[in-house]
């Protein structure tokens, strides 16, 4: 993996060579084929798909549908197993909305997590207020982690759905998937997965992991903005009615009455955001050449390098020192996240600081927010050095202010 | 190093030793509540005025540095003012922070150590939250 | 208006100089400063908006933000009456979804019309079906148009519900709204208008209409695609539930409860499709510079010349010779519009053969399909004079080999 | 003109002259519904085999040339062929169609006619629904 020629990928270290952005957790950098791929759409096409029969149209559309089957081929699923979405958080909510709403009743528990992302717990916990059914948590760990025995603990004869991250986007770590979900099907139940966080590291094999539903989004993965992915068993799809009605999800509209066309497209009504689509190929095309174990093994080299720095400063509590992935979330004792982040804004690092949309993670950790780092494929020994330099330089400049 | 700056003595003070901290269930005062969670503030502001005078201000929360400090600042700086005047100290504060004109004429005391904020507009929303808060109490 | 100069502003044409295309009214052709703008996103920004407080995502979120104000500008609302989502469809999905299946009960009538696109009948027809409401078509003109006086005729004490087109995107009428929504009004009941295929011809003034709520796409106007924007009245949408939870839309979160954001954001769950709301405020400016009366004055010459030549050829039936608006529907007597299609693509005439998502349009023309030419800004005289000349090429071929 | 070569003579015989069209109410008979309505295209197969043998096909609806006039080739030439041969048939067909390799020493006859839908991939779909509505009744 050559570091400085994947940085060349990556046009926004033109404009700011300087630029230290860890901040990919919450959207990563964009690889120039996809920027590519998304000019090549309104330079040479924009036209819309599906509709039209002459051949520009018709071109675009095989174009289209081929970056469905990348997807599929990704995630080892079918065709027709792929929705294209706005983002993960509608995909999640697709499930939630969907399948969630219809198929729950009093009396059915509902199992999440405190590690979920606000966009995987609250579609849950209203389905759980509209169906009355219960939400119930997962211990988490000392550590913060879902295990296969604390899961174990709250999964009763009457859980029906489990929905669960894959990785962390605040604590880094991952869940135990595979015997979580088996023992979710020896219930009887259903599982969604967000893995937003998870698929831009490492692939998932969907019919090895056996899960139920799977969202993902564009944008943490080198990709575009504005698209994101749900991957649902066909059966469970088939079955599923749409959130909204519109043309290209119909076969046939009568005044009174429509026929739904197939999956994906029943789920997929107006025109789709067709360059974003293009550009999530590419973007999952430019991974594979890399290749996700070299990605996974470079992010760790550095994040465990910079663990490592950050345990030799006084003042500092990491809170996920055993993360499994790139990302580290810390604070400066007596420091508000807020304050710290403007002092490496200074030095341009970008970093972020808040609460991560992961509200349940902070009250685990009892603070209010958390500074967190990211370490991705285009980040280099050097953007370490440059993150422990200005944390050194940032922890003197408080202590010294008087914080 | 511009943080310098930023983080004035004066700011630090107001962190460290807050003015005016602590809330009362006065039914007089009118309390206004800040949301601004992605940040983690969490700021109430209470204000109590008669006859067009702000008697009295509190405020308690959690939040960083520049946010719960101008809060103090704001309690020590409004305490005592009439409502027209409380009114165009924000005002002449707000435009400060924003790199606005505003009326030197003004005194802003304490709320002048915010001066350096301008160069950080990332961090406009923490200084001006707690104003705000008061200035739509004020005009209610 | 000069039209040389504004080709040179919408690169397909570089690629395909002789490029006929006039199915703008599926999807427009995309302007340069549209491209722009998300390459600027992309090559000097490509973070996340909201989140971060570094220097790069601030700009950014101002930005974003920035180009909300000039949407709303642009309809005269409030800024934070702009709700962003994935296209008109989906927009129109909100209104119906969020207000429709919550207030409308048995008894209630829903007033639609047959010159709906799908994406404003089919949720209709959905809340209808969920809440025992009544889903009632205003009778259209021989001609096929609505007007006030047979809308009159299915108004009535019970209607709570309008949803019309304000441009129909086969027959290109314009719908009188004005006195519709003030009737409308009288009744207590509220309007939903589908300007997808207004907007891009003509400036709306929200306040002047007084519509409820409005839904439009930017890539029917020179803007990207997987972008969208649905205005509401704030007091509506204040009271409005959101149809979606996740990040971004909520202020605390409990494991068991949720306080959400004001509007707009309580609608706006997940990373946006930042890229394509840069491009639609892009889009807006090019209209707004170029001024959308002289646009559709444009248009109207074009579609007149246009008509002229099809009546002076034998054998095509126009649909609505009276259209207020760039399109034109028609079939050639006895050829299947998508045998028709064919033979004007090897011409490079980009044209439409199908239902145009508007299905009970054919109904009411007793016809499976039909021929659909838009002219739009970057159309030329000559592409009417090759437009005429293809048909009339066709028209002879078609009859010679026995059609 | 390449259009003259997809308006083949034989082409728009069967779309003019359709054979074996209009359905059966006999249950013996399998129906396919072809569902493509973007296009108007509403057709629907129905045939009966016995014993190996397609013994008869039927087809009706609206569709265009291509569409309808392949239902109506489809009929002539599959009709009392073995269901094996009819499916290599209609592999070769849809190879020939989509510009693929096929068997040359199949059989097409008046099928041949829709060679030139090749360069016309738009149009494949038109050319090719009627036979893997078949195939897929064939397959069951
Ligand atoms: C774990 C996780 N899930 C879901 C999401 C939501 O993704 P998006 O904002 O693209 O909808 C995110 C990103 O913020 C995330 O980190
Ligand atoms: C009148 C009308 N309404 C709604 C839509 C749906 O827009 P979109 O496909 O962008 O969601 C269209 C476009 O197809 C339209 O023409």
């Amino acid at each position: 993996m050559d570091i400085d020629k994947i940085r060349q990928d990556f046009p926004v270290y033109k404009k700011y060579p300087k630029l230290c952005y860890l901040d990919t957790a919450a959207s990563s950098l964009t690889a120039q084929p996809v920027i590519d791929a998304i000019n090549d759409y309104y330079n040479s096409y924009s036209v819309n798909v599906h509709r039209g029969v002459y051949q520009l149209s018709f071109e675009l559309t095989q174009k289209y549908e081929q970056a469905r089957q990348t997807v599929a081929d990704y995630l080892n699923a079918s065709f027709e197993e792929i929705i294209f979405t706005r983002g993960a958080s509608s995909a999640l909510n697709l499930v939630a909305m969907s399948y969630g709403l219809n198929a729950l009743k009093p009396g059915d528990e509902i199992i999440v997590s405190e590690l979920e992302h606000h966009s995987h717990v609250l579609p849950w916990q209203h389905v759980a207020k509209k169906t009355g059914a219960t939400l119930i948590y997962v211990p988490l760990t000392k550590e913060g982690r879902i295990t296969v025995d604390n899961f174990k603990a709250v999964l009763t004869n009457n859980t029906k759905m489990v929905a669960l991250t894959h990785v962390s986007n605040v604590m880094g770590y991952e869940t135990p998937l595979k015997p979580i979900i088996a023992l979710t099907h020896e219930k009887g139940a259903l599982i969604s997965v967000d893995a937003a966080q998870s698929l831009p590291h490492k692939t998932v094999d969907v019919k090895d992991l056996d899960c139920d539903f799977l969202a993902f989004s564009g944008h943490k993965m080198c990709g575009p903005t504005g698209i994101g992915v749900l991957y649902g068993k066909k059966h469970l799809l088939d079955e599923m009615t749409p959130v909204e009605y519109g043309g290209d999800m119909n076969d046939y509209v009568e005044k009174h009455d429509v026929t739904l066309k197939d999956i994906p497209y029943k789920f997929e009504t107006g025109t789709p955001p067709i360059a974003a689509v293009l550009g999530l190929k590419a973007a999952i095309d430019y991974l594979k050449n890399i290749g996700e174990t070299a990605i996974l093994k470079h992010e760790n080299t550095l994040k465990d390098l910079a663990l490592e720095g950050l345990e030799s400063i006084d003042g500092i509590t990491v809170y996920n020192k055993n993360t499994d992935t790139g990302i580290i979330a810390f604070n400066f004792d007596g420091v508000h996240p807020h304050d710290a982040v403007t002092y490496f804004d200074e030095d341009d690092v970008a970093l972020r600081a808040g609460h991560h949309c992961a509200q349940l993670v902070m009250k685990f950790l009892n603070v209010p927010a958390t500074l967190r780092a990211t370490f991705y494929l285009y980040n280099t020994k050097d953007d370490v050095a440059v993150f422990l330099k200005s944390i050194k330089a940032a922890r003197t400049f408080f202590t010294e202010i008087g914080f | 190093m511009r943080l310098e700056n930023l983080y004035r003595q004066i700011i630090m003070d107001h962190y460290k030793n807050p003015r005016n901290k602590g809330l009362t269930s006065d039914p007089t005062y009118q309390s206004e509540h800040i949301k601004n969670p992605s940040c983690g503030d969490d700021i109430t502001i209470q204000s109590k005025v008669k006859d067009g005078v702000i008697e009295d201000i509190r405020h308690d929360g959690t939040g960083c540095s520049i946010c719960c400090s101008s809060a103090s600042v704001l309690s020590q700086r409004l305490k005592q003012t009439t409502v027209d005047e409380a009114l165009s100290v924000i005002t002449a504060y707000v435009n400060m922070i924003t790199n606005q004109p505003y009326d030197p004429s003004i005194e802003l005391e304490d709320a002048e150590a915010y001066e350096g904020i301008k160069d950080f507009p990332a961090r406009t929303k923490c200084a001006t939250i707690a104003w705000k808060a008061l200035e739509h109490t004020l005009k209610k």
